[in-house]
This record gives C-alpha cells, structure tokens and sequence, in this order.
C-alpha cells in the first residue's frame, strides 16, 4: 500500500470527530464515526519497579483505573479510551505489562457491564530495543521482550497496540541540538522509516494474530523532543517546527504496513496521517500540559478523534488523584466538540477555526498544524514515492510555508528565528534528490559509535 | 589584545581561528592559565550570556565548545606541565532503567563551557558504575539525571550504594532531571539540586567552594 | 444602593468578557471590557506554617509566581491576574500574608517592566473568625487581625481585595446535610446577608483608604460545599442547585455596600449577580478539577470576565510544576474565548451556548447556571426588597424552574431526586413571606452551641 | 419478629416506634445485646447499604441514626448493666489549625452508625487535646481529620506527641482528609487510613481485629 492521493481532499470535510475510515471495536465503540471521545493515559508517581514492589503497582494502577471509570461514568461520558503506556521496567519483563493489562481490562469490562460506558483499551510496550548500545533494532533479547510484550497484552485484553518507536533516534537527538537538517532528514526518511517498515510488519502479523487492532506510532521521540527543546529556547521554534513535518512520512510508514489507527495522541503529525490515509487519531494539547507544556495547545484540538492528555502521575491534587482530575478535564474538553458537530458540520468547522486561529499565529510550530496548512503539504508529499524523496519533500514545503507566512504577517519570527529559517532552507536546498547519493554523503559524518548501520539495512 | 582575540573566535565559534590564536599565544608566553581563563572561558561565560538573553541557541553554543575544545586540545599538556586545575571534575550520568540523555548532556556541555572537566557515563547507569567511576576519576562531584518517575528512585539508591562503598564523602553529588525537585533532593541527602542546565553550573561551582 | 432591575436584560448582551461596568486596574488592564483574562490561583503543598518555616514558605511563592509569569510571557497571554487567597495562618499573623503579597507584587511589577505584561494581583485574606467557637463575627481579636490583614495586604501592594467570608456557615453545614431548606435561607437569608453588610461596609472602607479595588465574595462556604457532597452522593442535586440559587440574595449584599467586582472565581452564583449588577465575575470550571470536582466545568464558562484555577498546591507533575500547568491551561481556554468574541457578539453567544448546552441536561446544579435561567431567576431576585425576602423567593423560583425542567425532559432526574424536588418545595411552601415571623418560628431550631445569635444583631 | 420491626423502624427512621419497640422488647425479655446488633445496627446496616446503592442520602442517614439514638437512649442502661461491650471508642477530631469538620463528621456518624462510640473533640484541635482525650476517654482508636496541606503535618506531629507523652501504644491511630494518602499515612506510621466514611468504618473495624 502506497498512499498516493488524500483520502480528505476538502478542508470543510477536515473535522473533529470524523474520518473517512471510521475504526469500530468488538464492544461497537466507533471511533472517528462523528464523536470525539477522551483517551486518558496514566502512570506511576515516584516508586521502584521490582518483583517486590509489583503488589503495590497494581494496586496503583487498580486505583488510577477506578477513578478515572467511577469519573467518566458519574459525567455520563458517551465513551472512553484508557491508553496504557508500558513503562520500560514492565516492558523489560512482559509478564507485569500483560499483568496490569489484565487489571484495567477487568475494571474497563465491569463498568461496561454495570454502567453501559463503552470503552477501549489502548496497550503501548515500550521501545526498549535502545537497552542496548548502540541500539540492536533487530535481533537480541529486547527485541524478543518487545515482541513478546505485544503478545502477552493483546491476550491479557487489549483491544488496540500501539508504540512510539525510536528507530533513527540515536542520532538525531544530536541532529536537533547541532541544528543538522540533513542528518535529520537521514534519521527520519533513512533510518527511521525503515526501521517502521521492519516493526510494523511485525505488530500488524501479531495484532492479526490475537484478534486486536494495529493503531499506530508517534515519531514524538524526534518532534516533541524537539518541541520540548524549544520551549526551553534550547533550539528555534522554526527548526522544532521542520521537524514535525520531516517525520509524516515515517509516521506514514505504519500504516503503509498494515496500521489503521487511532494514531497516538502524542503523534502530533497526525492530522497530516489523518489527512492522507482518512484513518482517525488522537491528539493531546491544553489538557496534556500536565504532561508537557507547549505552543499548540488549542489547534491540536483541531482535527482529532481522540483527545488526550498524553499522561499524568498518580499524586494528589487538591480535588482528587490526578487520574481523575486529568479525565474530567478530558470530558469537558469532548463535551464542547461534540455538542458543536451534533450542530452540523458548519459548526464543528466554526469551532476548529477559532481553536486554529487562537494558535496559529503565535508559533510556527502552530502554524504547520493548521488545517489547510496540513492539506497543502500533505499533497506535496504524497506526490512523492518513497520516504526519503517525501522527508526531502517536507523540508522544502515546510520551509516554504513558514517563509511565506512571515513574509505576508502571519508570524511574527524575531530576528534569530529569521536567521535559522534562511540557514535551514540553504541547507534543505542541499539535499540531493537521489537516495543513494544523500547516504553516501552523508554517511561519512554519521557517528558510527551510536548507531549499528547494519540494523538498518545499510 | 590576543587574549581578547581568542575569546571572540570561541564566540564566533570559530575553531581554526582558536587553535591558530592559542599556539600564537603560547608562543607569545601567554601563561596559560591566563589563556584558559581569560580567553577561552571567559568567551564561554559570554556565550552562555547570550544564549540566556535569547541572542544564542544551543546549536550556536555548540559550536562555540568545539572551537574551545579545539584550543583546549593545544593547551592542556602545557596546563598538566604548569599544573592549572581545572574548575573541577564532574562524572555524569543518566541513572538505571533510564535512557533519557539530552538534559544530562545539556548540563555537562555547560559544564565544560565553565571550565569543569566532564567524564560522561552515559545512559542507564548502575550505581556500582558510578562507584567505579568515582574510583577511577576521583571527581569532584557527580551529576545524576533522571526522566522517568520509576528511575529517580535509583538517585536515592545509587547515594545508598555510595555510602555503602564508603565513597560517598570523596564527592559532592548533584541530581537535576523532570521529576527532580529540591525538596527531593534534600530528602535523599544529595548536596546540589538545578532546575535547568544554565543553574546547574552555578550550583556546581557553589559546592565547589561550600 | 439596592438593585431592582437587571444591569443585563437581555440574553444576547450576556456575554463572556464584557459587562456594563467593567473595571480599570490602575495600570490600565480592564476587566469586563471585551477579554476574558485568566485567573490563576496557587496554594502551598504540604508544609507547616510557622516562624521558622517562613523562609521557606517564601521561596515556595517566589518559585510559583516565577513560573506563573514565565509562562503567561512565553504563551503571549493578553493579561493575566493572580489571586493570592491566604491560608489561615497566613492571616492570623498579618504580617506574613502582607510578605507574601509583596512578594507577588514584585514579581508582577517586574514581569510588566520586562515584558509589557499587563496583570492584576487579588488579595483575599482569609476568614479567620471561625476560629472562636461559637464565631465571633463583629469582635475579639480574630476579627481585628482580619481586618489588619485586608489592610495590611492593601498596603503591600493588591490590586483587588476579596473575602470568602461564612457568616452563618456555623449553623449551615448542618442544614445542608439534613436537606434543611428554611434553616438554608435563614443562614444565608438573614445570618449570612446580615453579616455581608457588616463586612463589606469596612472592606470597602479599608479599600478606599488604601487606593484599591472592593472586589467581591463567595458563598462557596455554602453552595461549593454542598456541590461536593452532592458530588459524593452525599446528598441531592437537586438541592445543592437550590442552595446555589439561595446564595444569590446573600452574595448581592456586597455589591449593594461597595463592591465592584471582579467577583469571586469560586462564586458560582457570579452570574446572577453579573445579571443583576452588570460588574464583571471571576468563575472556573473545568481547569478548576485541580481543585474541585464539579459537574459543571463546561457552562461555567458561559459569561466569566476573568477566568480561573480555582487552586493547585505546588507539586510537581511531569510537564512542569501544577500552578505553572495551570496557567498554561487557563491561557488556552481564555484565546478560545477571545478569537470567538473578536468575531462578534453571534460568534461568542454561539460558543456560549455550545457550553451551555453541553452541561445543562446533565446536571439540575448546571441547569440553574444557564444564562436564561440566571435571568429569569434574578429578575424574580430583585422584585423582592429585601436580603430575606429574596432568598425565599429564590426558593421558589429555583424549584420551579427545575419542576418544569424536568417536567419538559430537559432534565432526566432519578426517583431520587424526583422525591427530593417534592419534598423541598413543600418545604419552600412553609416559609413565611414576614421575615420576623420567619425568624420566631426557626429560632427553636437552632443550635445556640454552634452560633452567638447577638453577632448578628439577632 | 419485635427484632424485625425495630430494624425496619430504624430503616425508616421513625424514632418513635423504634423507642416504643425496643421498650416493648426490654419489656418481653430479649436480651439487649440482640435488640442493639440484630435490630439496630443491622438497621443501620441496611440503611448503610441504600446509601452504597442511592438509594438513601446522607439527610436520611441520619434520620435514621436518630432513631437509633433514641432507642439507644432507653437500651443504655440495660446494656451497661450486662456488661456489654460497644463496637469500639474512637476519640475524633481535626487537627490544630484546621477548621473543616463535615468529613470528619460524616465518618463520626458512619462508625456510629456500626455501633462504635464516638467522642467528638471537634475542630482545630491541639496535639495536647487529643492526649488529654485519650487519658480520660481511653478509646481504642483516635481518628485524624485535615483538610488542608498546610495542617496535614499537623497529624505527624500529634503522632510524635503521643509518643513523648507515652499513650501511642495504647490506641490505634487512624487519619484521612482530602490531601491525606495512604501513603502519607504509612510514613507517619499511622494504623489505618481511610479514602471515605463508608471505608472509614471497615478500617475501624479492621484495626480492631489486627
Ligand atoms: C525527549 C523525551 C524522550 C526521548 C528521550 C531522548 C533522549 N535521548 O533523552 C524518548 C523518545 C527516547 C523518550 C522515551 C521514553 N520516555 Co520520555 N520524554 C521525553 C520528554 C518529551 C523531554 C525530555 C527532554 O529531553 N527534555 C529536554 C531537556 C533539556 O530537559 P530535561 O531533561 O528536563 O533536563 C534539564 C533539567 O531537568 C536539568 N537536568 C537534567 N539532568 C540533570 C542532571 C543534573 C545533575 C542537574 C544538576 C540538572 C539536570 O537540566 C536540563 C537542561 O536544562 C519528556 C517530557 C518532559 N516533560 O520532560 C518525556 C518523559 C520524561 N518520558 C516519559 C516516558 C513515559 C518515556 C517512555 C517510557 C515512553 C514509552 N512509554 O515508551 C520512554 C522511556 C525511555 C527510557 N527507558 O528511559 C514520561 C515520563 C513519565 C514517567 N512515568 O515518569 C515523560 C515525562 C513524558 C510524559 N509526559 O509522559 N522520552
Ligand atoms: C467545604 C470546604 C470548606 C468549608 C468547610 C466547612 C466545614 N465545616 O468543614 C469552608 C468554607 C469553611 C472552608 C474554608 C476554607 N477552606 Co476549604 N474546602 C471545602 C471543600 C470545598 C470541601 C470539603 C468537604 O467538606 N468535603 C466533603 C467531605 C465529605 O469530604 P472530605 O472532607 O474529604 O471527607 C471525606 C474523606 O476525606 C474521609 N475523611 C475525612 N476525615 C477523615 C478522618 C478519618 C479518621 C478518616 C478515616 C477519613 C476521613 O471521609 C470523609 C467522608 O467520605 C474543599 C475542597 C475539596 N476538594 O475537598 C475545600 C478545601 C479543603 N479548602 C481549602 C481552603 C484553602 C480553605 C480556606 C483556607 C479558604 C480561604 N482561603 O479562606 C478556608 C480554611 C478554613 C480553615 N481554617 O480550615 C482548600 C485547601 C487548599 C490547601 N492549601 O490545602 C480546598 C482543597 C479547596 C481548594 N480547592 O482550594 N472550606
Ligand atoms: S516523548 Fe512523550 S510521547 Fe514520546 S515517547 Fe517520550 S513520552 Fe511518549
Ligand atoms: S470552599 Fe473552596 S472556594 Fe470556598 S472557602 Fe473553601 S476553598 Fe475557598
Ligand atoms: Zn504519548
Ligand atoms: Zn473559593
Ligand atoms: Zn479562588
């Protein structure tokens, strides 16, 4: 499968809550079938996970479920999504990965079954292949957990998988520090692209295999990092900004093997997912700042069919455990979404305008995640064919837009930023446009010590 | 004023220039404590300026350490020959179970900026490495970094172990990361906390003199 | 000055952001005249209060304060008010809520300098009278150091003063819990309104010597502690909804000796009274789950002027520390707000009503919030002369209106509560319309334990 | 059954017929100890159970423990007499600096309800007023509320107060509050905690069988 034209050509068709490619799960739930519902993700507050210390771990996690259910119902939610990101230690060791996916699994059923909420149960292993180093991609004994992690908790009851997979991180950690465009684009349309191909023909086999939905990936490990970066003025917003449109089309990847959403909430490419292959996604902002901050808080509110609030700790706030407070925010952020499009499509196109209008000018970041920003680029990028001709196809679009919206108001870039937007698009200028050519240039600079090419394929 | 020269290459980043600058000025009798300091760091202080008035970003600032660690390659056997300290040693690394590295690395960069020598364990660091560390390198101090809320819990372990090891008073410990705060800081008995990297040279150089 | 006709009329002029009196701080930041502000509020995390602790009490405001403002910079915020609400010992000794204010004070004067921030810093001093049992509401030492405070706060440097006072809270709590409509209105309706005169003549007073802002108060010692037992299940809903519209004759009474607003953030009767007085209100829902669960996080964004947090201690989570989180939330949900306004007055009723409309079935306590009900309702409120009079009137009309809601299906009340409703306007039935009368036939009833009558000039 | 309508009375929280009815089972020789747990707590058990399902509120709650208190009023005596024993004594109160008392209250009246004796202390109490609680009442359990972070620690040290004044071993501690965790609970080496009034009392009991 290789997406060649946009399965949402029309920006009215562009909404909140709608797809084209609709997911429904073995309880009925409809995602992306007009409504949005909240997706709630949590994980431990501060504690050591061993054998000994894993009673206490389910317990916390049989408390943060409870309360988020015993939430969710008592605000007559219309649906739930519970996101359960393996932390390392309980990926490292399946059986406790699989073992908590049976907890909130049970409680998800009995207030299905006491209350009628319908609910889904998002499972997200972690990429634990970077233990070794540098990182083994495929083969050794992460590689095996990994796998086996997926196995062990689509049995204990997940109904969706999912994974942030960091093939091609190892070196472009130092690309967004060295603010190194090429050695991005090499990370991204090179390395991490292939290395999604590899993977997501594997969870797509597994997912097959145990009845469950393959959703997606996030390439967040390279964006948000780099978001997270520039808000700290460690790096140009502009750069941050490139990135994000540099990793659609190794996000892209997952579903060219086999992927057919959600998307994950922190993917923030994901309206560009949702846009060409019409399948639906989550997304996270204003309520995720309890996970991180950020400059996209309302127009990620755009275009999702999940809302999330990425993750929260299990610690006590003033109204009650963080779990709880996070999906009642998540709640009232969907209610506003749904009662819009319960309007009509005018409406819910009203409300996505403002959310976008209420960003998109104060942040390039922002501004690559306007809507119609999405479809212009999105299209430049389809007309591609392989992932590093639509990464090196990014660079370009992207800066293109971003100069043109300075250029005409639309953003106000300071003078440094203007700085770094001029350096990166000399820079994406340089890129040849043969594959082949680009890594034999640019493998010379590769730090070999971080990265085993051969993992890869090269 | 030479001296002056090479301070404005290591702000320009510009690393011929340094190394060319710095063997001139040895050969000039420039000490070389003065080149170091006066020169070199002094230029890394006025990055680290910039970069904090938001005139510089790290890439920026990234180059500029190279061109410094490009005249730094040229200075030190004559520093080891006069017998200059350095700011002091720092071990750092990211503690087990824990992958997390760009903070860490954020801090030794400006670590190294301000003059400290930095030997960097890297990721998912077992406290008998770090006491391995502290063995072989003799710091001044070592820097643990955290990401996740299941990790930090091994800072507390990791000073444990170094109590345990009886090397826990050769070193002033130092731990920053997400989840970190003061508070916690001072509940596991570490001597330095830093919010960001910027602060966390300030608090190294502070243990240093306390 | 008693009101007796609506400073709002109409429907289509009751509107988030804009009042007819709106308020101008003395550098210029206007609230009520067109942008709705966030509010943020923030509480120390587990610590003791004492001589010794101070230092570290002060680093704690001065770490909250800095990362509030940061942030509001960062995000571009169009204005921003903090609200400092003191904890108890914090007023007891007035000198160090007066060191906390200027703490404040310097951080948001320097922020302004540096950045053109425009902000406001609300003082709201706490109400330590309870502290004498029974409370001694006009005398003793309590009430002097209270007041000491609001004048010592107004000195070192707020913009704004503000009360949560709970003048006859002390016989209320219990009213609540026994479902207790007449000893309700004789607390709020004759005690609480009594001692509202007293108060805010001298806050006003203090105010005006001190050069700054009479604010407003809250009956959320009352209607807030009732909608988090109701939230419990502790008891109905439906008569934590009449409680909260029992509050509104009481809450008026600041307004009539003084105040000019903003009112409180946690008076969720605000919108009455901007109905009524036509002075911008402070309110919070959602983002408010930080501090307080509530089943009307959407509607409460309705018609606010300046928008908020409620509260959050200072812990950590994983994007930043709560207060700056919460700061980052309010922002968002305020630019909603004001690109919808900046469209036009349809464009913001549009919006008003989508949150309205995504609560108001739900929840009768969200149902009496609705902008048409709060005119209607107050319209009733103000044909009454007096404190007494229009609380029993605010009985009736509350449960009237929610008779016939449920009635119409707008509501789908449980047997329950249905049973409830009966019960409570049989019991509204039996009040007097003679104030006097009223008082002869409770004051049986009342615990003279609990309350010195005499402080109320009973 | 007498024993019967007087459970059903108290269900209904008619406080008269339950006086009339347990007089009247005095009268016809049923042991005091069946009238008070067969009739009256296993009443207010069941209206315990309503209130779990919603079908009771917390006004009918305590329509009922009226009830219950006035037959209790009349069964005192005889129960003094045969030497029954209550559930258990909890001396209740909130903390010093801390004014909230509705939860505090809520879960008096629950463990009440379970047939516990309750000695109320009220608010804003002093370590000292609950030591001098515990020497004159002699409860088997005291009970800790705050609401508020800043009088949170305020339970640590009352719990150290009875250590230095010698009464800690001789009581169960039990704390809860809306900033109160489990954990907190666990480092001040409380007994028991509590989320809710209704799992106040299951706690009680527990710490009673432990
Ligand atoms: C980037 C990132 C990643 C990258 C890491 C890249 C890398 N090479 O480091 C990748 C994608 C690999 C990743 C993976 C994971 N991550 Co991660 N990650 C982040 C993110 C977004 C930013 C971290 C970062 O680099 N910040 C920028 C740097 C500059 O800031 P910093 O690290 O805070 O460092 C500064 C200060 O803290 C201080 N400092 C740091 N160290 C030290 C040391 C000393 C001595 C001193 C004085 C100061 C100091 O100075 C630094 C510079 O100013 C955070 C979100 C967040 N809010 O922090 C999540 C976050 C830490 N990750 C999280 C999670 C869950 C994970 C995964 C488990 C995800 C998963 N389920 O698969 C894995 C775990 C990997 C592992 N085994 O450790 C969670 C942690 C949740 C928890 N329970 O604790 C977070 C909070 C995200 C979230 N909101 O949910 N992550
Ligand atoms: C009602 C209320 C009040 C009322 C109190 C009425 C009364 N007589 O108690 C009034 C208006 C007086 C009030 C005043 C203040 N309050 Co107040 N109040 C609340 C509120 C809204 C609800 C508390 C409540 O009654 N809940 C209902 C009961 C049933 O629940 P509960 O108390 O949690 O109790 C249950 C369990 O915790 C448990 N439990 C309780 N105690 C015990 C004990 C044991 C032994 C066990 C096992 C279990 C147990 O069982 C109970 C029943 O299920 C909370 C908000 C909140 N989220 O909790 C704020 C809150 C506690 N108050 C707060 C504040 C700041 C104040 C004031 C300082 C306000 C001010 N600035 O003026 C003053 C302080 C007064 C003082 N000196 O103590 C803050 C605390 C912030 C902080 N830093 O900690 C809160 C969290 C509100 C907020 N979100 O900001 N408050
Ligand atoms: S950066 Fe955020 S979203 Fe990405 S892996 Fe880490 S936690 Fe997940
Ligand atoms: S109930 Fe909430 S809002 Fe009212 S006094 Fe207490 S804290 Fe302030
Ligand atoms: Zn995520
Ligand atoms: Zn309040
Ligand atoms: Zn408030």
């Amino acid at each position: 499968m290789n997406y060649s034209s946009l399965a949402i050509p029309r920006l009215s068709d562009f909404l909140f809550g709608v797809c084209p490619r609709p997911l429904t799960l073995k309880n009925g739930l409809v995602i992306g079938g007009g409504q949005v519902y909240p997706e709630i993700n949590f994980t431990l507050d501060s504690m050591i996970i061993t054998a000994e210390s894993m009673p206490q771990v389910y317990e916390q996690y049989t408390q943060m479920i409870t309360g988020v259910c015993d939430r969710a119902v008592e605000l007559h939610a219309p649906g739930l999504v519970v996101e359960f990101e393996l932390l390392p230690d309980l990926t490292l060791v399946p059986e406790w990965g699989a073992e908590v996916t049976k907890i909130l699994r049970s409680t998800l059923d009995e207030t299905e079954a006491k209350h009628g909420l319908k609910t889904g149960l998002r499972v997200t292993p972690n990429d634990i292949r970077e233990f070794a180093r540098p990182p083994l991609m495929r083969q050794g004994r992460y590689v095996e957990d990994m796998f086996r992690s997926f196995e062990l908790c689509a049995e204990a009851g997940a109904d969706m998988l999912a994974i942030e997979s960091t093939g091609g991180k190892e070196i472009h950690d130092e690309a967004i520090l060295n603010g190194d465009l090429p050695m991005s684009v090499f990370a991204l349309g090179v390395l991490g692209s292939r290395d999604m191909a590899y993977l997501w023909e594997r969870i797509t086999e597994i997912s097959r295999r145990c009845g469950v939905v393959p959703s997606g990936d996030s390439a967040c490990g390279f964006a948000n990092t780099a978001m997270v970066l520039a808000e700290q003025h460690f790096i140009p917003r502009v750069w941050a900004a490139v990135i994000r449109v540099l990793t659609v089309a190794r996000s892209l990847v997952a579903f060219e093997h086999g992927a057919v959403g959600p998307n994950k909430d922190c993917a923030y490419e994901g309206p560009y997912i949702k846009a060409i292959t019409g399948y639906p996604i989550a997304l996270e902002g204003a309520e995720a700042s309890v996970a991180h901050l950020s400059p996209i808080g309302n127009i990620a509110k755009a275009v999702p069919d999940l809302w999330s609030n990425e993750s929260v700790q299990n610690v006590k706030l003033l109204g009650a455990m963080a779990p709880t407070v996070s999906v009642e925010q998540l709640i009232y952020a969907t209610r506003l979404m749904n009662v819009a499009s319960a309007r009509g499509a005018k409406e819910a196109g009203m409300l996505r305008d403002w959310w976008v209008e209420s960003d998109s000018h104060l942040d390039p970041q922002a501004y690559v995640l306007r809507p119609d920003v999405v479809l212009k680029i999105s299209e430049e990028i389809i007309a591609e064919p392989t992932p590093y001709k639509r990464t090196r196809r990014s660079a370009f679009a992207a800066l293109e837009v971003l100069r043109q919206a300075n250029a005409a108001g639309e953003l106000n870039l300071s003078k440094m930023e203007n700085r770094w937007l001029e350096r990166l698009s000399r820079a994406a200028e340089g890129l040849p446009e043969d594959e082949d050519e680009f890594i034999a240039g640019i493998l010379p600079q590769v730090n070999r010590k971080k990265i085993a090419l051969s993992e890869y394929g090269l | 004023m030479i001296i002056d020269d090479i301070k404005q290459a290591v702000i320009e980043g510009d690393a011929t220039e340094v190394k060319k600058l710095v063997a001139l000025a040895l050969e000039q009798q420039v000490p070389a404590e003065e080149i170091l300091k006066n020169g070199m760091i002094s230029g890394m202080g006025e990055v680290g300026r910039l970069f904090e008035e938001g005139e510089y970003f790290v890439p920026e600032m990234l180059i500029a350490a190279r061109a410094m660690q490009g005249g730094l390659g040229i200075l030190r056997p004559v520093l080891v020959e006069q017998d200059v300290k350095s700011a002091g040693k720092v071990v750092l690394g990211t503690v087990k179970g824990d992958l997390h590295d760009i903070g860490k690395n954020l801090v030794g960069m400006m670590l190294e900026g301000a003059g400290f020598q930095i030997v960097d364990l890297g990721t998912d660091v077992s406290p008998e490495k770090f006491i391995e560390a502290i063995r072989e390198h003799q710091p001044d101090i070592v820097g643990m970094s955290a990401l996740l809320t299941t990790t930090m819990p091994n800072m507390d372990k990791t000073i444990k172990a170094f109590n345990e090891a009886g090397v826990r008073q050769s070193v002033k410990v130092m731990v920053g990361g997400a989840p970190v705060t003061k508070k916690y800081a001072g509940e596991i008995g570490a001597d330095g906390f830093a919010p960001d990297a910027n602060q966390a040279t300030a608090e190294a150089k502070k243990l240093l003199v306390g």
